[in-house]
């Protein structure tokens, strides 16, 4: 990648995060200074119709991971005045996401107002925002803001006179990724093992306590505002045709400057590692990258350099866009230690309610390990892709695709490094085989976690 | 036999009525209890909440076991959870470990002899692009991240701890 | 089945038979004496006859390491078995990963037919057919061996080793 | 129990779909698996259960719907007009077979130490689906064995597929919630909250809609091979509710019973004391030859049938008010009806009497199976009776025999003396007749500690499984059930006594040779020479 073809004036396009450096962004006066709460009066003299139309108008499609389009997910609540509720799903569980975070403790009042917006819509007089049990901090800045929100007359009966009235609340999850999907969080908002629901019946039928429910991530929920400010067009100028807006994307990894960029979807993946990310550290070379959370399919560097960050583009390529989480891999990793780790990841985070993924999860991980410790046979690899293909699409969610997708790319992409590591007993990269951890006491050597 | 004190019974109670059903305020009520029992949760814990909040001990028990920031044994007064998921690993979250491990001889899951450390692996704790870091939680439950380590960084911290 | 019939002229006569198949007997006779190494028939029951390790003689109940019955009664050979002459009754073994154990185990000798189908069954080498077959026993004598008797009888000599052991089944994770 | 209110029958709109190339007729808002379950359609599935709620986790019962290029699970999508199912082709076996594989691959090799071998879903079904070799070489997971879950079932959570069946039973039918899924992937467990018991009355049910061999029962535990036993139906008589059950037995005896679908009366669950109805048959517990009590020492003994014909003369002599009856709700409508015609009709004694061993607790009733009244017939007793008019207080009984008036005392003993915790008290009574004739099914040590007895005639009875007949039950449905196998061949009916009684010969009833093969004719044990008959209780074929 010589230094030339960087693009350096692609830059940020601060849009969400525009005041996010300034820390009294935070308190209720400083986000009103700020163009804050001014168009919660205008939205609540609107028709709800109104703004479900411009959500849809606008192309806003879900920041959290699906990409599905947020004015027709709003456009399934069923047309009775049954009691509905809407939920924000800040759970955040997905590897190399740390977005939403930051956006909480930078910017409750965003979220907030976005809701309220939101809630009218749908006409929701409930709404909870299920935030990830590690996010301390993010549920101490929600609270204030919430109670800020309270005292200033933005929520609770007869919002600003409208006549519609809306409560909010924190749910503090407990630690499991499956909560982060969408009938993962409304069985763990209930009480319950965070363990998905069967679909049918969809949430928007039939959701949290069987009422219709909306459930949406915190980027999205903090967009609506602007849409509210901009219009639809406004909102449109930045991105593509079909994926519209900004994104706030995580660069994490082997990469010299890690963080949340927000570019416009479709600024190309390479100026957003070598431009915005700094590039590899110095000496290393890229090899690999997972554009969109550790579920997503992996791309190779060539391929990541002809990548764009959007939905359609990355969707051609063979992987996705998901929650925005970059992690950059360069050639000192050694990739059957990468999928080894992923493989323990989804292990430990299955719930263990379909038998595809409880077993094939735990069935994956003992196989990576066991090639990662020299034990692996020949048959071992390819033995890898039939389970991981006979995983996905066979279970209630989407978590079994998410183990098997990783483990479908890597071996694809990088066969060679696996077929070197069963040959030879050790790593193509490293030239050694891996040494389990001194620290590991002797059950976990087997693989279980 | 474990007794809630009353304050934390009221707040159980007040959680019982602050959510759409009495269900919900398991995952809360798990918190309080693990407060009351000095960071970890023992079956009479549950016994104390089942009768409590007149839910089965059986559906509390289900939650208590699914989510892991119940903690199933006692821990010491800093619970140390290391981040170990890729983002981390790339940037030497298994060296970082090892290290705090031979600092303190501990093997991972254990406590240290003056019960001062627990040492344990953590999946993705969502603080990937400060990698490696760590949480440090204590037995009352509150907790904060600790960001970019290096080994010293970590021992300065852990030692500022004692 | 046909059978040949020869009534040709000269098989009618009656002395010419007898006295070939004398000339016949009389020929080994004179053979044996002169060298008794080649004789076939040997004084039984000083010498025995050496039978294939696949020959299939009296039952023998393996036993593992500790002494112990290797069998779990899992009642495969009982099902097998065409002349359905084993009686098996399980029950509670107090060591839990044992769990399930035989109380009684009886073969009826005399209505065995030593087809080995019950060594074919069982999933854990716990029956073999052994190579002792001689067991005469007048009328009245107990010809449904115990088992004490199958496991633990003298010539076993404290029980033959079962090649099918539980710790290295468990160790292995199977 | 949705089941237990015959549902309402009105007219439901039907819907034509075609599964695996057969256009057929399905209830409208029926699931996939419904349909395919009335159709005699084969579909491999663990978690679905008629009686329980949909959980679809074992991801094994997956169809391809033409238009969905993504497999369905049957037992949770609706069936919509003009489908088109199959679950035979090529995509649809493959997912079938992996599904089966993650079944399998933790899955301990306990085959030969496990009760449920012969009947187990995962043998049948891999027999039927799978069929593959496994490439599992890695170590499987360990949990606990043989945990002690309560008075009655043993847990083996390493065989334990996490079905869920048995929570969803504790949760919804006996609601007392007692089982969990305990941890999270692949280190879940089936438990019960530390040290509690999984202890209700209805425990068993949970072994039966197992479908491996993880939840076993503590009594049938190691008793006996699953192919080595045959099995009929029947009804149950440990109480007046009148479950349909089947009855599992061979040679040596009966071993267990399980619960068979009745939609009308108990749907697909029975209680635990209702296994216990085969304690009672077995020849342990039986009277076997009839003996006489005289110069008080037990002897003369002689088969039942001899002794009855002993007693013709004394049937023919004695006066109609000296003689007297006792029944109980035990025994069946035609033996009823055979025993009260000889005594009303024959020797015209109208003194018959009903033993009523649960007057107090008669109506209650724990809002599932479980009645008060513990006896199968009493409403079929009460009918006879009410048919010949004899109406009689149990108090004139108490009088009579204390006056001496009674000279020869019929008494029709209970079969299942364990809900008879009054038998001592009416022996006592009983003895005071001069000769007491006890017909008895049971053979009772209680004789030895009556002190009072002067002339005993006892006469062995058949039980329930023995016989065929009517039982009605609380509600008046009358239910026939046919005779199962016979333990005591030489024990009689209560109509052959009274046949015999009445000085007539015993007919062998011989069927005509055309309706030998008819159901109803047909022997119970007779071998049913479809495929290998599966246990209906897991995988019921074709009936619904």
């Amino acid at each position: 990648m010589s230094a030339s073809e960087i693009n350096t004036s692609a830059n940020e396009i601060k849009y969400l995060s525009e005041f996010y450096h300034l820390p009294e962004f935070k308190t209720l006066e400083g986000y009103k200074k700020n163009g804050g709460y001014i168009q919660l009066p205008k939205a609540l003299k609107m028709q709800p119709q109104e703004i479900i139309d411009l959500v849809k108008a606008s192309g806003l499609r879900g920041r959290g991971g699906a990409g599905f389009a947020t004015g027709m997910k709003w456009g399934f609540l069923p047309k009775n005045n049954e009691p509905r509720y809407l939920l924000c799903n800040a759970d955040e569980g997905e590897p190399g996401t740390f977005k939403d975070r930051m956006m909480m403790e930078k910017a409750p009042h965003q979220l907030v107002e976005g809701m309220i917006i939101s809630g009218f819509a749908i006409g929701s007089k409930k709404s909870y925002i299920y935030v990830r049990g590690e996010y301390s901090d993010s549920i101490n800045a929600l609270e204030v803001a919430i109670a800020e929100a309270y005292k200033a007359g933005f929520l609770g009966r007869n919002i600003l006179g409208s006549g519609f009235d809306h409560d909010m609340d924190v749910y503090r999850g407990a630690g499991a990724y499956i909560c982060g999907e969408e009938t993962g969080m409304i069985s763990s908002l209930e009480g319950l093992k965070g363990q998905p629901k069967l679909k049918p019946p969809f949430p928007a039928i039939q959701g949290y306590l069987k009422k219709p429910t909306i459930v949406n991530n915190v980027e999205t929920l903090a967009a609506v505002k602007y849409i509210l400010r901009d219009g639809a067009a406004g909102y449109r100028k930045y991105g593509t045709e079909k994926s519209a807006g900004t994104k706030l994307f995580s660069l994490s990894g082997n990469i010299v400057k890690p963080g949340n960029y927000e570019v416009p979807l479709g600024f190309s993946l390479k100026d957003m590692i070598y431009g915005l990310g700094g590039g590899t550290k110095p000496g290393k070379k890229l090899k690999a990258v997972i554009p969109g959370g550790s579920s997503a399919p992996v791309l190779t560097a060539d391929e990541a350099e002809r990548a764009n960050l959007d939905y359609e583009n990355l969707a051609q390529m063979g992987t996705m866009l998901g929650s925005g989480a970059i992690i950059v891999i360069d050639d000192s990793k050694c990739m059957v230690e990468c999928l080894a780790n992923l493989m323990h990841f989804y292990h430990h985070e299955s719930c263990g309610q379909c038998t595809p993924c409880r077993e094939g999860t735990g069935w994956l991980d003992k196989i990576t390990t066991s090639i990662l410790a020299g034990r692996g046979r020949l048959s071992d690899i390819e033995l890898l892709l039939k389970v991981a293909d006979n995983m996905k699409g066979k279970t209630i969610c989407a978590l079994s695709d998410a183990a098997a997708l990783p483990v479908l790319s890597f071996v694809s992409k990088f066969r060679d490094e696996f077929e070197f590591y069963v040959r030879e007993g050790k790593s193509k990269v490293k030239g050694v085989v891996y040494k389990t951890p001194s620290y590991q006491s002797d059950h976990s050597k087997l693989g279980a976690h | 036999m474990f007794q809630l004190s009353n304050d934390a019974k009221q707040k159980v109670l007040t959680e019982l009525t602050r959510y759409e059903s009495k269900q919900s305020a398991v995952l809360p009520a798990l918190y309080i209890g693990q407060k009351e029992n000095n960071g970890h949760i023992t079956p009479e814990v549950i016994c104390e909440l089942s009768k409590v909040m007149e839910i089965p001990e059986s559906q509390i028990n289900e939650v208590f076991t699914f989510y892991t920031m119940y903690n199933k044994s006692s821990i010491g007064k800093n619970h140390i959870q290391v981040c170990r998921t890729l983002s981390c690993m790339l940037n030497g979250s298994t060296e970082l470990t090892e290290h705090i491990c031979n600092e303190l001889h501990v093997k991972m899951g254990e406590t240290t002899k003056d019960g001062n450390f627990t040492v344990t692996e953590a999946e993705c704790l969502g603080s990937c692009g400060t990698a490696p870091m760590m949480q440090i939680s204590k037995q009352d439950g509150s907790s904060k991240y600790y960001e970019n380590l290096t080994n010293e960084s970590a021992m300065n911290i852990l030692r500022g701890l004692k | 089945m046909s059978v040949v019939k020869n009534d040709s002229k000269s098989s009618q006569w009656y002395l010419p038979g007898i006295l070939t198949g004398l000339g016949i007997t009389a020929k080994h006779l004179v053979k044996n004496l002169f060298n008794k190494k080649e004789m076939i028939t040997i004084n039984y029951p000083e010498q025995k006859h050496e039978y294939s390790p696949r020959f299939k003689g009296n039952h023998i109940l393996t036993v593992k390491k500790d002494g112990s019955l290797r069998c779990t009664a899992c009642m495969l050979c009982a099902t097998n078995c065409p002349a359905e002459c084993i009686t098996i009754h399980a029950s509670e073994h107090p060591d839990a990963s044992v769990e399930k154990f035989p109380i009684s185990y009886e073969i009826d000798m005399l209505r065995c037919v030593f087809c080995g189908f019950c060594e074919e069954a069982c999933p854990v080498d716990a029956i073999r057919l052994g190579p002792e077959w001689q067991t005469p026993g007048v009328n009245g004598a107990n010809f449904n061996y115990d088992i004490k008797h199958l496991a633990y009888r003298a010539n076993l000599k404290g029980g033959i080793q079962s090649v099918v052991d539980d710790v290295e089944r468990h160790k292995s994770g199977i | 129990m949705s089941e237990i209110i015959t549902e309402n029958k009105t007219e439901k709109k039907m819907l034509n779909c075609k599964i695996n190339g057969v256009a057929l007729f399905v209830k409208e808002g029926s699931t996939i698996i419904q349909a395919m379950y009335e159709n005699q359609q084969k579909i491999a599935h663990y978690c679905w259960h008629p009686g329980l709620s949909i959980a679809g986790v074992c991801r094994l019962c997956m169809v391809e719907v033409t238009g969905n290029p993504r497999l369905q699970i049957a037992c949770n999508t609706q069936v919509i007009e003009g489908m088109d199912i199959n679950n035979t082709s090529a995509k649809v076996i493959e997912a079938t077979k992996w599904g089966l594989d993650f079944h399998l691959i933790n899955h301990p090799l306990d085959c030969p130490v496990c009760d449920q071998a012969g009947e187990c879903g995962l043998q049948d079904q891999y027999m039927e689906f799978g069929q593959y070799n496994s490439e599992m070489a890695e170590p499987k997971t360990k949990k606990h064995k043989v945990v002690d879950l309560g008075p009655t079932v043993v847990l083996d959570s390493e065989r334990c597929i996490l079905c869920s069946r048995c929570v969803r039973f504790t949760d919804e039918v006996s609601k007392t919630n007692e089982l969990g899924i305990f941890n999270r992937g692949d280190h879940a467990e089936i438990g019960t909250h530390a040290g509690k018991k999984l202890d209700n009355k209805y425990s068993l049910n949970t072994v039966d809609i197992c479908p491996v061999g993880a939840l076993t029962s503590k009594d049938f535990r190691f008793r006996q091979r699953a192919w080595y036993l045959k099995d009929a139906e029947t009804i149950c008589n440990g109480c007046s509710t009148g479950c349909s059950t089947k009855v599992y037995f061979n040679k040596e005896g009966l071993f267990r019973v399980k619960p068979k679908h009745n939609a009308a009366v108990n749907g697909y669950w029975m209680c635990d004391e209702g296994r216990n109805t085969y304690k009672f048959v077995n020849k342990e517990s039986r009277l076997l030859k009839s003996y006489q009590f005289k110069n008080n020492s037990w002897g003369f003994e002689s088969m039942a049938g001899a002794a009855t014909r002993n007693l013709i003369n004394i049937f023919k002599t004695a006066k109609a008010d000296e003689m007297a009856l006792v029944l109980t709700g035990q025994q069946t409508v035609e033996e009823y009806e055979a025993i009260v015609s000889f005594f009303a009709d024959h020797l015209k004694s109208k003194n018959i009497f009903h033993w009523n061993n649960n007057e107090s607790t008669v109506n209650d009733f724990d809002g599932l199976l479980i009645r008060g009244d513990k006896n199968p017939n009493t409403k079929g007793l009460l009918q006879v009776l009410s048919k010949h008019q004899i109406s009689t207080k149990w108090t004139d009984l108490e009088n009579q025999l204390a006056s001496g008036k009674i000279k020869n005392l019929v008494v029709v003993g209970p079969e299942n003396i364990s809900v008879y915790n009054d038998l001592e008290l009416k022996l006592n009574l009983f003895s005071k007749a001069e000769h007491l004739i006890y017909l008895s099914s049971a053979s009772l040590p209680q004789w030895e500690n009556i002190k009072t007895l002067k002339y005993v005639t006892v006469i062995p009875l058949k039980t329930y499984i023995e016989k065929s007949g009517t039982f009605i039950n609380y509600a008046g449905l009358a239910q026939k059930f046919n005779k199962v196998t016979t333990v005591v061949s030489e024990a009689l009916t209560v109509s052959e006594f009274a046949q015999l009684a009445k000085g007539e010969e015993l007919k062998i009833e011989y069927v005509v040779s055309e309706n030998l093969m008819t159901s109803e004719h047909q022997r119970a044990d007779q071998v049913v020479l479809e495929h290998r008959k599966k246990n209906e209780f897991v995988f019921n074929r074709g009936q619904f």
